[in-house]
């Protein structure tokens, strides 16, 4: 399968938007294009499925090799393993369901849809590339398109939350090209392609410095705690697809490239730095989960609740065995999956009632019968009810943990499993206050969701269950890039 | 052999009455969700006693032994070479117990709710949750695998919080289902860690391969797992214990009991189903079913279940005695007779003869299920007619309810103990198992046993004797119990209820698969069934007629009465640590702090720069001489920092 | 001590003294006036030095050309008589300590560094020499930077036009300017 | 005489232009606008004429050096020029003096031009004076505004004053080697005190001429005071042509003393990319603020020049290239506003995207380009100079590079919000831009967008090494 | 006293380049601040010519160098003295601290 594929059709989706004239347009591209990058990331999952059902054991598959500035020995290589197609995927599950949220959306549509598909060529591109500078390249990208849709689509303190992601994000991004350039000067090849570099030693002192900017540019991206500020405060003030872009596919990019830049390329550098970041990250954890406790906004819920998720994906990274990077990987999937839904679920609440303080809600579910049972779904697979894949993740990152037997990992590991505790109790007071009690007169009117509505949450919906009552494929597809890096871990 | 396809059905209908009554079930099956529900059910309560026949007499018993079997097994979730969740089915007699104990008792509570919750708006929901749960329970049960018993206890648990929480609109009920779930969450917590370490040693989560590595003295992770110890008891041990935190969770056993009198604001069905007849003794099961790691590899852990189980029961029937609410009652009734379960295992031990206690427990389980659903059922039925819950609103109503009262009071003879209702059979074994193993726990059985007899007929008088309120004087004559769909679920747990007990329990579970018969000895059951006659006598005078003497007794216990009465204000111990300690000491300085400190520092950072950009901006002067001073200091101070210093 | 010594240090005198009293007196005619004499001491120690030719390029267009150009900005901008304000105190005393400081870390390098020189025949700058350097385009010639420079002043030739040729009533300037740039170009040719 | 044409090629056809525009003032009455034309057609032919014939050779001696690489360079010139003069279509049109601004456009040209192509130190001064004085004219052709005037003579004076530094450094230069030519030096070249003296002082005005901090107080003010055309190509052309010969001077020149000067140029690097910015977060205006934003780009710059390789020429290279499209593309947008409305300040821009939405992703295109975000070029041009810069191992030196990089973003983002973010009851109205300007517009546009993604710009480059 | 030779002169040359310098500095008016600036071009000037005459005299580089100085510093004054006199038509005043209107 040619992999370039993936990221010119959101491209050239985006600019056929530019194109377009009227609204009606506008969103009907969009959905084409959404709709053909979702059906081409389930024709990758088979093709992988199947080369590697014939004995491909390469690690990469499908790749693809350009020269892009050859005197800077930067190439445009695209390549996937397990990891990357599951990650596409969630990414092309996410951008349908955003574009169906934003349906009617009234304020510049067009470039709305362009700023999202933008977005998403960034994520797409990201995941596929095994060149670092490329890699960079697409981080990057993703980037302002967020800034905007925030600054010109947010609501509350749009502003400030805007240029807090977008400086803080490129904060992140700032180390993680020093740590590049450092990865980049140290190898005798110099060469950004990432399987090269893998295969090249790269001497210890300099692990000991890159690891730290690597791990905690990406680090930033996905929240680690103590860099997790600008989460709450640029989900909340995104707009409904904007959040959902956000915490589902954005917050991945970090992770992926912990996993894949920082750890798999830094080995030694991870295992001298894995106490700390199973600390951080377990903080992020605890921290985030009580934090979200005390939140009235709905969507500040979500937000800290995602940091507290994705500390989950830093923890499984930072445990440094195969089942907690496969549980990471998963955790990726699930959160993005599951967290995009929820804000999806928000935005369709917030649309209907105008607020989105819980405590002046109540008794939704008599008046939004199918919005709140998506809520509700959502709500239990983000505290991690077996059949949907929030459970999943987390046990495999749990068992993952638990294979380390010295104290630390022991406390950590325990500490985290109490989070599902706090989950629960967060996420059930979030849901009680919205979906139960007596309901509101004024909310009497209010109508359920509407088809692009439903859509979306189904869409998404499939993910999750998906992954929830038959988690296998998803397991056998991520586990062999785990063992990869795995092995350059216990062997470098 | 078993045949899969049936086994699998059992648990797989419900499953498709869940999806198909959630999906469409508001849209086109509005009022015929019930009876799709219930004939799924039937159906599978068919299988289920199939399956026993089957097991029980053709294929279970091999060289005189019940097989533990696995008739089928699917890698669901692979973590390791080993260790993996593999969903399957285990067949043994405790499980098979189990899956006709729960789709009979499942099957009455859908035949029963036809009636009982007819007109209510949401009728397919309420079905489809049913379904849910006895999908899950039975998940539960045939578990092969520790980690699939997990994922079927969370799912009992949401289904569980759905029901309770069925009537959303009640502040208290949806106050009740978080409580139910957030506190057996919290147990959860154990189980799970309960789960890690015992799958961290033994390396499998497979239920036999892990029995048999973790019992078997000369395998290298049994001698792992003993060796490391973490505060004086070894790894092995706290996994049990924690494996019990769970099962103590989800059976109410003291401390974590706090939620199953609140769960009571649900369905009165569901409570029946789950929070008497099934999911409360999930924890019982559990226990039961890791019993020979309990028994051969942490006697510790064992002992403790036999006390917490004995404290439960006889704590919970103390506050039994005291409050007025029935279905409480019944609450509290439940925790107390589940703690008779438990402290059954605890005092139990392993093969033959030592484990009586196993099998009374298992046997307690099932005559339990009975009549405790029967007395829920009866209670629903008092309370569709009256409208309340209340004791003090009701009485004299045997005349109004004849079907429901007779069997509410075979039930009530059946839980005191009376011979020959099923009680007495499996409280007998018990009782005897104690008194052989643990003395201490035997007087608390016993006192318990009498405190039963008194607080549930106490219960029976109130309701149907005492006096007769002018209130009900109302023609409600033909109205009385609802039907048919409600009455036949009475009688035919009340035919449980009543005749269970001759079943000879031993032949069939036992802890090591070996049938064994227990001894009888008529002169033990004296003194039990005294003091249940006791109790009863008690009751009858104090509330066969109205009169003044509870007020007087409840007066001379004094604040004992009121702390009782107050559940020994468990509560708001819970509401202290949670308001108190985990709101206000955890969760807002926690968020205090985020807005604070993390991001006052992000913010700072911020307001510094633009602070340093605003300080130094009197270098741009404006002034052409000064740049030009600048400009030659500048250069100055180049020239002389590399020719002097930065060399 | 030889005359020409004497002389050396007349000159220096000559142009230092004149040189500080050019930035430090108030009156500014007076100020335009010492400069010329600064000025002119530069022209005599090119002379000292024995290069007349530079010597006089230095007079003709200095003092012919850019101290008038400079006396007649001062008619245009100033009323005769009017002292120059005070600049501050304090700018005073850090920009004389500036300068000094500069002043004592050149001379330190300068003293403490050993100049070598070459021991090639010296080509004696006549005005014959200079004049076949000046057009020759090869080695050693400079009719590259010749013409650069023409540019130049052809270059300033239009800015200064365009500026000072804002309105029509000061028309007088504009043409004075324009006269003394036509001159100096003259004098360099 | 083949060779002569050849090699000066770009000189002659500048000098060719500046006469061409001489003569159109004998003509009486010839209207601006197809006077403009004329100019932007043979501006076009000028930049067209840089891609051929580009060979290596020395003219005059040696005083006069010119290789592919210094073609392609005085090229980069030559389209910057070419986009000012689509650009500020506006201004021009109404200006007074729109031959004579040329002439003196050119003339800067032709000084930049010798500059890059000066053998020796004498032609480097006085290329560089050429540069500059009809710079110091142009910055004071707003003539009736009191801020025009007030900017030039800020710069002659301080620009007299940084020549006279330089000088007085390249006479201790001429005194400890006796010669002034650049292909002699290097041998002569050692790190002692007295030479570190005068290559400080020397170096003191390439750091005025690009605005290294703390050499820079000029620039805001003059950029603020002088017409937008003026303030881009002291921006841009005359900072590019500066920052190709100091790479040229410093690589070649000095290279003996290659650590004295890399510690320079770290230490001011740093200086001025933190004052760059700190100053670029408080402006309002836009003239001021690209000043200072443009004080930060030399920042980075100079990091690409401390690489000391032919790498870090070859992205000083790229990047000028693409800092002509970008910062061009954004002085652009800011003079077609100016002009029709007279607002400079970041504050009147509120709102600006809902009447003129064109202007507005010109701009945000700009300022991307500028802040280092991708796809555009501007990521990819500081990411190069970054790179070379790293080659040192310097980590320190590159983080802080690379965090500079936030507070840069921080300000542009600032222009981005207020254009289409922030709501103004009554923005700018909308504005009628001129079909050249847009044209312009276009290729910088272009430029931005494709220069980075298409490696051949930076393949092309490099193989000129 | 000594003979006078390069020393001498470069002490000269220098004095006055940092009385320019000062001078430069502290003028406040345009046209004085102007001269200074004269002064700091001449200084640069002696400097060249007693290189040329005392150390390097094989070549006239420094001779030439003057000769452009002096050319380029009459450019420089005659733009200058244009820009000044078009700031005093504006202003009304040639005061260095009175042309201050940008800053910050």
């Amino acid at each position: 399968m040619n992999l370039s594929i993936l990221i010119l059709v959101p491209l050239i989706t985006a600019v056929a938007v530019l194109l377009t004239r009227t609204r009606q347009q506008v969103r009907w591209v969009s959905l084409i294009g959404a709709a053909i990058q979702i059906i081409l990331s389930l024709l990758l999952f088979v093709y992988y499925r199947n080369e590697v059902a014939a004995g491909n054991t390469a690690q990469m598959l499908f790749q693809q090799n350009y020269e892009w500035f050859p005197a800077l020995h930067i190439g445009f290589h695209l390549g996937v393993d397990g990891i990357s197609v599951a990650l596409i995927m969630l990414t092309a599950f996410v951008v349908i369901a955003g574009i169906l949220v934003s349906w009617n959306i009234e304020k510049m549509t067009k470039e709305f849809y362009f700023l999202l598909l933008l977005l998403s060529v960034g994520a797409y591109g990201f995941f596929m590339s095994l060149d670092l500078f490329m890699l960079f390249f697409f981080l990057e990208i993703a980037v302002i398109p967020k800034y905007l849709l925030i600054g010109i689509w947010g609501s509350g303190n749009k502003e400030y939350s805007a240029n807090k992601l977008a400086l803080m994000l490129m904060g992140g991004s700032a180390l993680v090209l020093v740590g590049l350039l450092g990865l980049y000067f140290t190898n005798p090849e110099r060469t950004f392609d990432l399987l090269k570099l893998s295969t090249t030693h790269i001497p210890h002192n300099i692990q000991m410095i890159c690891f730290p900017l690597l791990f905690i540019g990406f680090g930033v991206f996905s929240g680690l705690f103590p860099f997790h500020t600008w989460v709450p405060d640029g989900h909340s003030s995104a707009p409904t697809a904007g959040s959902m872009f956000l915490a589902g596919i954005s917050m991945k990019l970090g992770g992926y490239g912990c996993l894949r830049v920082a750890v798999y390329l830094l080995p030694e550098g991870a295992k001298e730095y894995a106490n700390l970041i199973i600390v951080l990250s377990v903080i992020g954890i605890l921290y985030g989960a009580f934090v979200t406790m005390m939140q009235k906004d709905l969507k500040y819920i979500n937000a800290y609740s995602s940091v507290s998720h994705c500390g989950f994906v830093l923890l499984g990274i930072g445990m440094l065995t195969k089942t907690a990077i496969t549980g990471a990987v998963i955790q990726m999937v699930s959160h993005g999956l599951m967290t995009a839904l929820f804000f999806a679920v928000i935005g369709m609440i917030y649309q209907r009632t105008h607020t989105r303080m819980i405590d002046e809600m109540g008794g939704l579910l008599k008046k939004l019968p199918f919005i709140i049972t998506v809520l509700f779904i959502v709500g239990f697979c983000s505290l991690g009810l077996p059949g949907l894949s929030g459970f999943v993740a987390e046990m495999t990152i749990f068992m993952g943990s638990w294979q380390h037997p010295d104290m630390l990992h022991r406390i950590v590991t325990i500490l985290a499993c109490m989070s599902i505790v706090v989950t629960a109790v967060y996420i059930l007071r979030a849901i009680s206050k919205v979906a139960m009690g007596p309901m509101k007169a004024t909310y009497s009117h209010l109508k359920d969701a509407a088809w692009n509505e439903k859509l979306a949450a189904v869409i998404l919906l499939f993910g999750i269950i998906a992954i929830g009552v038959a988690p296998f494929w998803l397991n056998d597809l991520v586990r062999p890039g785990a063992e990869i890096i795995m092995q350059k871990i216990t062997g470098g | 052999m078993l045949n899969n396809t049936y086994l699998m059905l059992i648990p797989l209908l419900p499953l498709a009455g869940f999806v198909l009554l959630g999906l469409f079930g508001r849209k086109y099956f509005k009022n015929s969700s019930g009876i799709i529900g219930t004939i799924l059910l039937l159906a599978s309560a068919l299988l289920a006693i199939y399956t026993a026949y089957q097991y029980f007499f053709q294929v279970g018993k091999v060289n005189g032994f019940y097989q533990k079997i696995i008739p089928f097994q699917y890698t669901w979730l692979q973590f390791s070479e080993g260790v993996s969740i593999n969903m399957g089915a285990l067949i043994d007699p405790i499980s098979v117990m189990m899956l006709v104990v729960i789709t009979f008792v499942s099957l009455m509570v859908h035949i029963y709710s036809l009636g009982y919750m007819k007109g209510e708006e949401r009728f397919s929901t309420y079905y489809s949750f049913l379904g849910l749960f006895t999908f899950s329970m039975l998940g539960l049960v045939m578990s092969s695998n520790i980690f699939q018993i997990y994922i079927f206890w969370e799912l009992v648990g949401i289904s569980s919080f759905l029901l309770i929480g069925f009537y959303y609109e009640k502040p208290s009920a949806v106050a009740a289902c978080k409580k139910a779930f957030i506190v057996t969450r919290f147990a959860d917590l154990g189980f799970l860690i309960g789960i890690l370490i015992l799958s961290f040693y033994s390396g499998t989560l497979d239920f036999n391969t892990l029995i048999e590595r973790l019992t078997s003295p000369d395998s290298s992770q049994f001698q792992a797992a003993i060796a490391s110890s973490f505060l004086g008891m070894s790894a092995l041990t706290w996994g049990m214990v924690l494996v019990f935190m769970g099962g103590a969770g989800k059976s109410a056993m003291l401390p974590l009991h706090i939620w199953l009198p609140d769960a009571m604001e649900g369905p009165t069905p569901v409570s029946a189903l789950i929070h008497a007849a099934t999911m409360v003794v999930a924890g019982v099961y559990l226990v039961a079913r890791l019993f020979p790691v309990f028994a051969l590899s942490a006697p510790e852990a064992l002992t403790l279940v036999a006390y917490v189980g004995a404290i439960t029961a006889l704590f919970a029937a103390v506050i039994a005695c005291t409050q007025t609410d029935i279905k409480r009652v019944l609450a509290f009734s439940t925790i107390s007779q589940i703690g008779y379960m438990m402290f059954a295992l605890g005092v139990a031990g392993y093969g033959g003869e030592a484990g009586l206690g196993f099998t009374a427990s298992m046997f307690h389980l099932f005559t339990h299920a009975m009549f405790k659903a029967l007395l829920f059922l009866g209670a629903g039925s008092v309370i569709h007619f009256i409208h309340s819950n209340e004791m003090k609103d009701m009485g004299g109503l045997r005349k109004y309810l004849p079907v429901t009262h007779i069997t509410f009071l075979v039930a009530c003879l059946a839980i005191s103990g009376i011979p020959p209702f099923a009680g007495f059979f499996s409280k007998e074994e018990i009782l005897f198992a104690a008194s052989q193993h643990n003395q201490a726990v035997y007087w608390i059985g016993l006192i318990t046993s009498g405190l039963t007899a008194f607080y549930m007929f106490r219960l029976y008088f109130s309701i149907f004797w005492n006096k007769a309120p002018s209130t009900l004087e109302r023609a409600r004559g033909e109205a009385g119990e609802g039907g048919f769909v409600m009455i036949l679920p009475l009688i035919l747990l009340a035919i449980g209820a009543a005749f269970a007990g001759f079943i000879p329990f031993g032949n069939f579970v036992t802890s090591d698969g070996k049938s064994f018969e227990p001894v009888s000895h008529w002169q033990f059951s004296v003194l039990p069934v005294a003091l249940g006659l006791i109790g009863i006598f008690i009751a009858w005078r104090m509330y066969k007629k109205e009169n003044n003497l509870p007020d007087k007794i409840s007066a001379s216990f004094g604040g004992f009465y009121k702390a009782a009465y107050n559940k020994f204000y468990f509560d708001e111990l819970y509401l202290f640590i949670t308001k108190k300690i985990v709101f206000n000491l955890i969760g807002r300085p926690a968020a205090w702090f985020d807005r604070n400190v993390v991001n006052g520092l992000v913010n700072a950072t911020g307001n510094t720069t633009e602070k340093v950009s605003t300080k130094i901006k009197g270098i741009q002067s404006g002034k052409v001489q000064q740049y030009g001073l600048y400009f030659l200091v500048a250069t100055i101070t180049m020239a002389v920092l590399f020719i002097y210093w930065w060399k | 001590m030889e005359g020409s010594t004497i002389i050396f240090y007349l000159l220096a005198a000559l142009t230092l003294v004149s040189g500080i009293l050019a930035v430090s007196t108030r009156q500014i005619f007076r100020a335009a006036i010492f400069l010329l004499f600064s000025l002119i001491g530069i022209a005599g120690l090119y002379f000292w030095m024995q290069f007349q030719f530079i010597a006089a390029v230095q007079i003709v267009v200095y003092v012919g050309g850019i101290t008038v150009l400079i006396i007649f900005s001062i008619f245009l901008t100033q009323k005769a008589g009017e002292k120059m304000p005070k600049q501050k105190i304090g700018r005073q005393i850090f920009s004389a300590l500036a300068a000094f400081c500069g002043f004592a870390l050149v001379m330190v390098q300068v003293y403490q560094y050993t100049f070598s020189s070459n021991i090639n025949e010296a080509v004696s700058p006549t005005v014959e020499n200079i004049g076949n350097r000046m057009l020759s385009v090869g080695e050693g010639g400079f009719a590259l930077p010749f013409e650069v420079v023409s540019m130049l002043l052809l270059a300033a030739l239009v800015g200064c036009i365009v500026i000072a040729m804002r309105s029509p009533t000061e028309t007088v300037n504009e043409e004075k300017t324009e006269i003394l740039i036509e001159e100096e170009i003259d004098v360099i040719v | 005489m083949n060779e002569f044409i050849s090699l000066m090629k770009p000189e002659l056809i500048v000098t060719f232009i500046i006469f061409v525009l001489l003569f159109t003032k004998l003509g009486k009455g010839v209207k601006n606008s197809s006077l403009l034309n004329l100019i932007q057609v043979l501006l076009l032919l000028n930049f067209a004429a840089g891609f051929f014939f580009n060979k290596e050779g020395s003219l005059f001696g040696g005083m006069y050096h010119t290789d592919t690489l210094i073609a392609v360079q005085k090229n980069i010139l030559s389209l910057g020029v070419y986009l000012i003069s689509l650009l500020f279509a506006d201004w021009f049109k109404k200006t007074e003096h729109l031959s004579e601004f040329f002439i003196l456009l050119l003339s800067a040209l032709l000084g930049m031009f010798f500059l890059i192509s000066s053998g020796n130190f004498l032609m480097f001064f006085l290329s560089l004076e050429l540069a500059t004085i009809p710079v110091a004219a142009m910055a004071n052709f707003d003539l009736h505004k009191k801020i025009s005037s007030e900017g030039a003579m800020k710069f002659i004076l301080s620009s007299a004053f940084s020549s006279g530094i330089l000088l007085f450094g390249i006479s201790l230069i001429y005194g400890a080697t006796g010669t002034i030519s650049f292909t002699e030096l290097p041998a002569l070249i050692t790190a002692s005190p007295f030479q570190i003296l005068a290559f400080v002082f020397l170096f003191t005005a390439f750091a005025f001429k690009m605005s290294i901090v703390p050499f820079h107080l000029w620039t805001a003010d003059v950029y603020e005071g002088s017409p937008m055309a003026t303030t881009s190509f002291l921006s841009v052309i005359s900072k590019g042509a500066v920052a190709f010969i100091f790479i040229t001077v410093l690589y070649k020149v000095f290279q003996p003393m290659q650590e004295v000067w890399y510690n320079m140029i770290m230490l001011l690097s740093i200086i001025t990319m933190i004052t760059g910015n700190l100053f670029a977060l408080r402006q309002q205006n836009i003239k001021r603020f690209l000043a200072f934003s443009s004080i930060a780009q030399v920042g980075f710059i100079l990091v690409g020049i401390s690489g000391n390789s032919p790498e870090g020429l070859t992205s000083v290279v790229y990047f000028v290239l693409i800092y002509v499209f970008s910062n061009l593309a954004a002085f652009g947008v800011a003079a077609t506003i100016s002009s029709n409305t007279g607002k400079e300040n970041i504050s009147d821009y509120k709102g600006f995207y809902q009447t003129n939405p064109f202007l507005t992703w010109i701009m945000a295109l700009a300022l991307f380009s500028l802040a280092g975000i991708p796809p555009t070029a501007g990521f990819f041009g500081k990411l190069f100079l970054l790179k070379s810069g790293a080659a040192n191992a310097n980590y320190l030196f590159i983080t802080i590079a690379a965090l500079n990089l936030i507070v840069s973003l921080y300000y542009y983002l600032r222009v981005i919000r207020s254009m289409f973010m922030d709501k103004n009851e009554e923005p700018i109205g909308k504005i009628k831009v001129q079909l050249s300007t847009k044209f312009g517009m276009y290729l910088c546009a272009a430029g931005i967008v494709f220069a980075g993604i298409f490696s051949w710009v930076y393949d092309y480059i490099q193989s000129l090494m | 006293m000594l003979q006078p030779g390069l020393y001498h002169i470069l002490f000269i040359s220098t004095a006055l380049f940092f009385i320019g310098v000062y001078g430069f500095f502290t003028r406040r008016n345009l046209i004085t601040v102007l001269m200074s600036v004269e002064l700091v071009l001449n200084s640069v000037n002696l400097n060249f010519i007693a290189f040329n005459k005392y150390l390097w005299a094989d070549k006239l580089d420094g001779l030439f160098f003057t000769i452009f100085i002096i050319a380029i510093a009459a450019a420089e004054a005659a733009v200058a003295i244009a820009i000044i006199i078009n700031l005093y038509r504006s202003h009304h005043s040639i005061d260095v601290e009175r042309a201050e209107e940008m800053k910050f």
